[in-house]
């Protein structure tokens, strides 16, 4: 895909001239475009979530910005996808490739092993060179550490992390009282361990008869059947299954318990989009619950709607599925209007505790303590009633059953923010 | 307990019987050819997206019989223009060919299918639980699955005893040089064996695929668990890989069916650690959470010990 | 006190008994070839004593040490030396590096690291010297898969005397050649094995008569007789099991 | 000592490098390059020197890695002051006492065993490094940072083109290493015992501590390659000692050539440019890497160093000149039939995009694009099977008259 301007005659000079050396050297004109790196997966396994986010992502800068005039008074913003591969070793490399390039902020988010790669690697390359400063603005990698013990000035967050989803998923579960006995499963690797631990801390918390009664982790990408912990769970006397499985793994999970004929819900962070809407089908009916930011069954506001349409009008095998990409859009853009500059520094100042009604309408708020953003939480279930918004051209989509406002998901952070010297 | 064990069993011997159908192929490619078919699982992929785009035009049964016919015609070619190409440079670049192939192929598989999981489903006809026990339902398909794997064996075992190519196969297993002597055309009688190996790696992808899932990573997920077996099994033993499957299907089914964690081991013995102990992740570790990686300890463990294998005689 | 003595050797694969109660002493100085029809065990033999296969019964002995049930390279390094049926050389390396290979051991460098082989004199000097001995000198840097079939002849027998072992086994080192390859090949075995001990196993009967000081006749799995070459030519039982097929023995094999 | 120009000529060539390119980006992928070339020259100590076929050797250069990693992390803490010119020692270490551990277990036989119990143990620790955070630091790893120990002669390695400079002095180090152990009596016993166990053991030598020694050199550099990696990433994640790493090392090394020194170095520098820059063109980057890597086991089994020792050895016999032309007839249907294929696998990965070429605008869902493609495939190789056979035959003349001048 020729995805970027001149990428031949870019690499042509790499590759032998030695005197075009200069060319990777930034280069900033008044009417320059802002170039924005979105560095995650365009290729290999985890690449359908990376394309469609690119598109996304595109399209809004488009549709909002460029269609009207421009950032800062008339300047462009153009979105460069540079492909990861979802391994550290291409992102690192792919960062050094956007600073090389004179781009100043960097969109990522498949992957926690990334981010916190990209984090540090920023947060070192800042202050090693605060003449070429970078931001980060990560829209998906939801460990929490992210913005906890690891957080990094440079790094801001626009997704819940895994801990704020699971209280509100506890929330949400305690509140139906035919729930006692809850099952927890998950892939063993951090966010499966931190969904598990957040479970069996938050869960008996939330209500006195809640009881957890299993806490299974099993090796991600390893299981080629899941009838056996099918089984256990049904020995088990379970009556509720929380996961934090993706994937095939999230696939055969669920297509495994509806196979054995379980009527159980299943609380879940990534069970949609990119064709496991589609695939899960009838067998996610009323079943799959996902806790998630987006909220678009019924479609909340006139402005969501025309953006939805006018995305899968330009992109007919595409869905806006992750739209806190336009949010991470709008903020950024909010903050370089409010900076009046895109110089990273200012930028990032005027991002910490800035506040955006979004395209639903909702309000969200970067905190300025640990740059986590905080927005109203939605538990949505999978049917194909009242779909407005469906997902993989299926009729099949996600309606929202649940709404923890943003008060609500506030969450406590042990972040000791390194504050660059003003 | 009990509901728990039988389900575990049962389900053990459903994945077992399925490895074995795979392993076959790879014990048969490799009793001829001395090679390790590292792509195998990849035609069992393939036999899944086949029957999934079959299916969707002419319905599921005629794609059960042609996607493992098209797997099977795949693998010979395969063999033809490929494998035999690379023989000539020795065991190694066989073995490297036949990676790279897994590797293309799932890059392939990719680039026509796509990287979700497709919606290939089980077929209306026996889409319904044959029994409920304990609360589950066993799907009528797993017992189809079973059934289907258990006439396989048969009909593989019948086929390699009664039939003239069956003894012509087992010969050449045995004592290639001599069939080729015999006036046999060995080449040929590779290229059918790659073909009804691969071919049996596709149907075992057809009838897993609604049930296991079909997508791009259902062949590297699988790969190296088959050549698992059939090194645990004795190279080139039909029966010990058998014997490997079953075994491997059932104790991973068992473990996960089982709850006894390190911990439970340490405290018999009396054992404790603290909480942030460096070694905590290890004493934490259950058997149900490595139950996957079972196979791989055995492998090790069996190469240790008995490196023939279960009833191999081969060395190398 | 024999050099190496069987005693009692018994070997079977599954139901096949392939060797049977075998007895044999090796005296230190001579020559000994053990001749007999196809499938008599002979090569087992070989394989026994070099360590290749262990014995499921029965004692074999080097110079008064036990050996069976060592590993292999044990029992080279006692000093056994052997060169095979079908050659068996380094075939990537060249005729050169293959010789040095084999006197690696010998001259005390086993699997060091701290020397470059190119700065050894002494051991390439012996190498080049083993090559000008085996007449393969011209073909010095050629790879040993890529040699002709006397010429990989040679070479076996070049990594088997190589070192200096005390007894050289040698399998069949003429089979398959010409009668005046074989003849040269038969000078340079004179000529090298002077001072040693050597175990011969032969079809071609006229090598067996001119060089053996003493003979051993397998048949089936036993020892027949051993014998000077002029008794066993006139042995009644070896006539009966063995020369039949041979057509007088005098013919090449 | 022609090798030892060539050796003075690859330092000053390393020495240059990041003055020609200079960029943040460029020395990136120069940093990335020397490491696969240490990496990949390790990897060839074990399959190209000892013939042993691994699918693990990412554990040693991960562990390495992470032994790095964590001491970086903890002179970051102030536990330890290590000078960040000693964190690749460290790693070579922990390879080395990684290979002793496993190596002890999986080199008591070589061949097919040899190589499934490396997948075996590949598979299990890539698995153990998600389950066992303590050490492997979960799915975010461990980092470090580089620029806290002491500084050497006022470097602290903040810069690019320092940790560059750094890198290269132990890839050249560790490559002097590995060629210096190809002519130790041990290296050599390793080729010995690649081609002929059997007759290796006869001659006094035990096969399985041969190749336990070619083991532990390969796992000792692919541990020191994999320090190197944490310094320059200042991360280590448990990525690095997964399955994706070990195939990659191998297609390196058979890209490269495998019986050649240099060929994996060829081949590290090939992959990693190839793998840096591909992607900005297509999306279908692993797929084109994947038809390579099979295309050159099929075709070229020596590698592309084979090729190139090969045409160099037609060139030295004045041979060269006769295979020019029977070599310009094929490259033109070649590169036809290259161009097709690569433009039938593009349409495929594009629906709904159109494709401009040469003045024609290509589209998935116009059944007339992939007709006139796929016959303009089909000619193209038509064409190529009418000229290949006189190729092959003037390549088989040339050659044959290069081997015969070698022998008497």
């Amino acid at each position: 895909m020729f995805r970027m301007p001149l990428p031949a005659l870019r690499h042509l000079a790499l590759a032998t001239s030695l005197a075009l050396g200069s060319l990777f050297s930034p280069l900033t004109l008044a009417q320059e475009p802002i170039r924005i790196a979105f560095i995650d997966p365009q290729s290999g396994s985890f690449a359908a979530t990376g394309n469609s986010a690119y598109q996304v992502l595109t399209f809004a800068a488009e549709h909002y910005y460029n269609s009207r005039g421009g950032v800062l008074g008339g300047r462009r913003l153009e979105v460069v996808a540079l492909d990861n591969k979802a391994a550290v070793a291409d992102s690192q490399l792919q960062l050094r490739r956007a600073i090389s390039e004179g781009m100043q902020f960097v969109i990522s988010g498949q992957s926690s092993a990334v981010a916190s790669a990209l984090s540090t690697g920023i947060e070192r390359h800042n202050e090693r060179n605060p003449e070429a400063r970078v931001l980060l603005l990560n829209y998906a990698a939801v460990d929490p550490v992210l913005t906890e013990d690891a957080c990094s000035f440079w790094h801001f967050r626009f997704d819940a992390h895994a801990d704020m989803k699971m209280a509100v998923m506890a929330d949400h579960i305690a509140a139906n009282p035919a729930i006692t006995r809850v099952y927890v499963i998950g892939q063993d690797y951090s966010f499966g361990q931190a969904v598990g631990a957040a479970a069996a801390r938050l869960l008996p918390a939330r209500r006195a008869d809640l009881q957890l009664v299993g806490n299974e982790l099993h090796p991600i990408g390893q299981v080629k059947d899941f009838t056996p912990y099918i089984s256990k769970i049904v020995a088990s006397g379970a009556n509720a299954v929380v996961t934090g499985n993706w994937g095939a793994d999230m696939v055969a999970l669920a297509h495994g318990i509806a196979d054995a004929g379980l009527d159980l819900p299943v609380y879940t962070f990534y069970a949609a989009y990119d064709g496991i809407t589609r695939t899960l089908g009838e067998a996610g009916r009323n079943r799959i619950h996902m806790v998630h930011n987006d909220h678009a069954n019924p479609f909340p506001s006139d402005e969501r709607r025309d953006f939805t349409r006018a995305f899968e009008a330009a992109h007919p095998e595409l869905n806006v599925t992750q739209p806190r990409l336009v949010n991470t859009l709008m903020m950024l853009v909010q903050a370089m209007e409010a900076a009046g500059s895109s110089d990273p520094l200012q930028v990032a100042l005027a991002l910490e505790d800035s506040r955006l009604t979004t395209m639903t309408g909702e309000q969200i708020w970067m905190r300025p303590q640990d740059h986590q953003l905080f927005a109203p939480l939605h538990v949505s279930v999978h049917t194909d009633e009242g779909i407005e918004f469906d997902l993989d051209r299926s009729g099949w989509g996600l309606r929202t059953v649940h709404t923890t406002p943003l008060e609500a998901t506030l969450t406590p952070s042990s972040c000791q923010m390194q504050r660059p010297a003003p | 307990m009990a509901d728990a064990l039988l389900f575990a069993t049962l389900n053990g011997l459903v994945t077992g019987l399925l490895l074995f159908m795979l392993a076959s192929g790879v014990t048969l490619i490799f009793s001829m050819m001395g090679v390790l078919n590292f792509a195998h699982a990849s035609f069992y992929m393939l036999g899944a997206y086949f029957a999934f785009s079959l299916s969707q035009h002419l319905g599921f049964w005629p794609a059960l019989l042609l996607a493992p016919l098209l797997t099977g015609v795949l693998g010979a070619l395969v063999e033809r223009y490929g494998l035999r190409q690379v023989h000539r440079h020795g065991a190694v670049a066989e073995l490297v060919f036949t990676f790279g192939l897994a590797f293309l192929i799932e890059e392939l598989v990719q680039l026509f299918w796509g990287r979700a999981t497709q919606d290939f489903r089980v077929p209306a006809l026996l889409d319904f639980p044959l029994f409920t026990l304990f609360g589950q339902d066993f799907p009528a398909w797993r017992a189809f699955m079973l059934l289907l794997s258990l006439g396989i064996f048969a009909g593989l075992y019948a086929g390699l005893t009664r039939t003239r190519y069956g003894l012509i196969l087992r010969a050449a297993i045995t004592h290639p040089q001599t069939v080729a002597n015999l006036g046999h055309n060995v080449p040929r009688i590779f290229m059918l064996a790659f073909g009804v190996g691969t071919a049996l790696a596709g149907l075992a992808g057809v009838i897993a695929g609604p049930v296991l899932g079909t997508w791009p990573g259902m062949a590297a997920s699988l790969g190296s668990l088959v050549f698992v077996i059939v090194v645990i099994g004795g190279l080139g033993s039909l029966t010990g890989a058998f014997v490997a499957a079953l075994l491997i299907g059932l104790l991973q089914s068992w473990a996960i069916a089982s709850s006894v964690g390190m911990a439970d081991v340490l405290a018999l013995l009396g054992v404790s650690f603290p909480p942030d102990h460096p070694l905590r992740d290890l004493w934490r570790l259950t058997l149900p959470q490595v139950a996957p990686l079972l196979p791989y300890v055995l492998l090790v463990l069996m190469l240790l010990l008995r490196p023939a294998g279960l009833a191999g005689n081969r060395e190398d | 006190m024999s050099l190496l003595r069987l005693e009692q050797v018994s070997k079977q694969f599954g139901r096949t008994r392939v060797l049977h109660a075998v007895d044999l002493a090796i005296e230190p100085g001579e020559c000994h070839a053990i001749i007999g029809p196809n499938g008599a065990g002979k090569s087992t033999l070989f394989h026994l004593i070099s360590g290749l296969l262990r014995p499921d019964s029965g004692q074999i002995a080097f110079e008064g040490k036990p050996i069976h049930g060592l590993p292999s390279e044990q029992i080279a390094r006692r000093g056994i030396a052997r060169s095979f049926q079908i050659s068996q050389l380094f075939t990537r390396l060249s005729v050169f590096e293959n010789l040095r290979c084999a006197l690696l051991w010998p001259m005390g460098y086993g699997c060091s690291l701290r020397h470059l082989l190119g700065r050894e004199k002494a051991l390439n000097a012996r190498a080049d010297a083993l090559l000008d001995e085996l007449g393969l000198q011209a073909l010095r840097d050629v790879p040993a898969g890529e040699l002709a079939y006397a010429a990989q002849r040679a070479l076996e027998l070049g990594l088997a005397i190589a070192g200096d072992a005390r007894l050289i086994l040698l399998d069949e080192p003429v089979a398959g050649m010409s009668h005046s390859e074989a003849a040269q090949a038969l000078a340079l075995i004179r000529r090298v094995t002077a001072e040693r001990t050597l175990l011969l196993v032969e079809h071609d009967m006229s090598v067996v008569f001119e060089l053996a000081d003493r003979i051993t006749v397998l048949a089936r799995g036993e020892v027949i007789a051993t014998d000077t070459p002029a008794r066993i030519r006139t042995n009644a039982r070896v006539q009966e099991v063995y020369l039949g097929t041979g057509a007088g023995g005098q013919s090449d094999a | 000592m022609g090798s030892r120009k060539a050796w003075a000529a690859a330092a000053a060539l390393l020495g240059a490098l990041p003055l020609l390119f200079d960029s943040v980006l460029s020395v990136g992928i120069l940093n990335q390059m020397l490491i696969a070339v240490l990496f990949a020259l390790s990897y060839n100590t074990l399959l190209g020197q000892g013939g042993l076929l691994s699918f693990g050797h990412a554990v040693y250069f991960g562990l390495g890695g992470y032994v790095a990693a964590h001491a970086l992390r903890l002179t970051e803490l102030g536990s330890i002051g290590m000078p960040l010119v000693l964190l690749p020692l460290a790693g070579a270490a922990g390879g080395l006492l990684a290979a002793l551990l496993l190596g002890s277990v999986s080199t008591r036989r070589g061949g097919t065993a040899f190589t499934m119990i490396s997948l075996g143990l590949g598979e299990l620790l890539a698995a153990a490094a998600l389950i066992l955070v303590a050490f492997f630091g979960g799915e975010a790893g461990i980092s470090g940072d580089r620029t806290a120990g002491p500084a050497l002669l006022g470097v602290n390695f903040a810069r690019e083109t320092q940790v560059y400079y750094h890198a290269a002095v132990w890839v050249f180090l560790g490559a002097l290493c590995l060629a210096a152990f190809r002519q130790t009596p041990a290296g050599r016993l390793a080729m010995a015992v690649r081609d002929n166990p059997l007759r290796a053991q006869c001659l006094g030598y035990s096969a399985a501590r041969v190749r336990l020694l070619c083991f532990l050199v390969a796992g000792t550099f692919a541990g020191l390659a994999g320090a190197l990696f944490a310094i320059h990433n200042e991360i280590i994640t448990s990525q690095a000692l997964g399955t994706a790493n070990a195939g990659q090392v191998l297609l390196m090394c058979f890209l490269g050539g495998t019986g050649y020194f240099l060929g994996p170095v060829l081949g590290a520098v090939l992959l990693t440019l190839c793998s840096a820059l591909l992607s900005d063109y297509t999306t279908l980057s692993t797929l084109y890497l994947g038809l390579l890597f099979v295309g050159c086991v099929m075709f070229l089994p020596e590698g592309l160093g084979g090729l190139l020792v090969q045409l160099h050895a037609r060139w030295r016999h004045g041979r060269l000149g006769s295979l020019a032309r029977p070599l310009a007839r094929c490259a033109l249907p070649t590169a036809a039939l290259l161009l097709s294929g690569v433009l039938l696998l593009e349409l495929a990965a594009r629906e709904g995009e159109v494709l401009h070429v040469a003045g024609l605008a290509l589209q998935a869902a116009n059944v007339w694009s992939w007709l006139g493609l796929a016959g303009f495939g089909a000619v193209a190789s038509l064409l190529l099977r009418r000229e290949l056979p006189a190729l092959q035959a003037a390549w088989q003349q040339t050659g044959a008259a290069h081997i015969s001048q070698g022998r008497p």
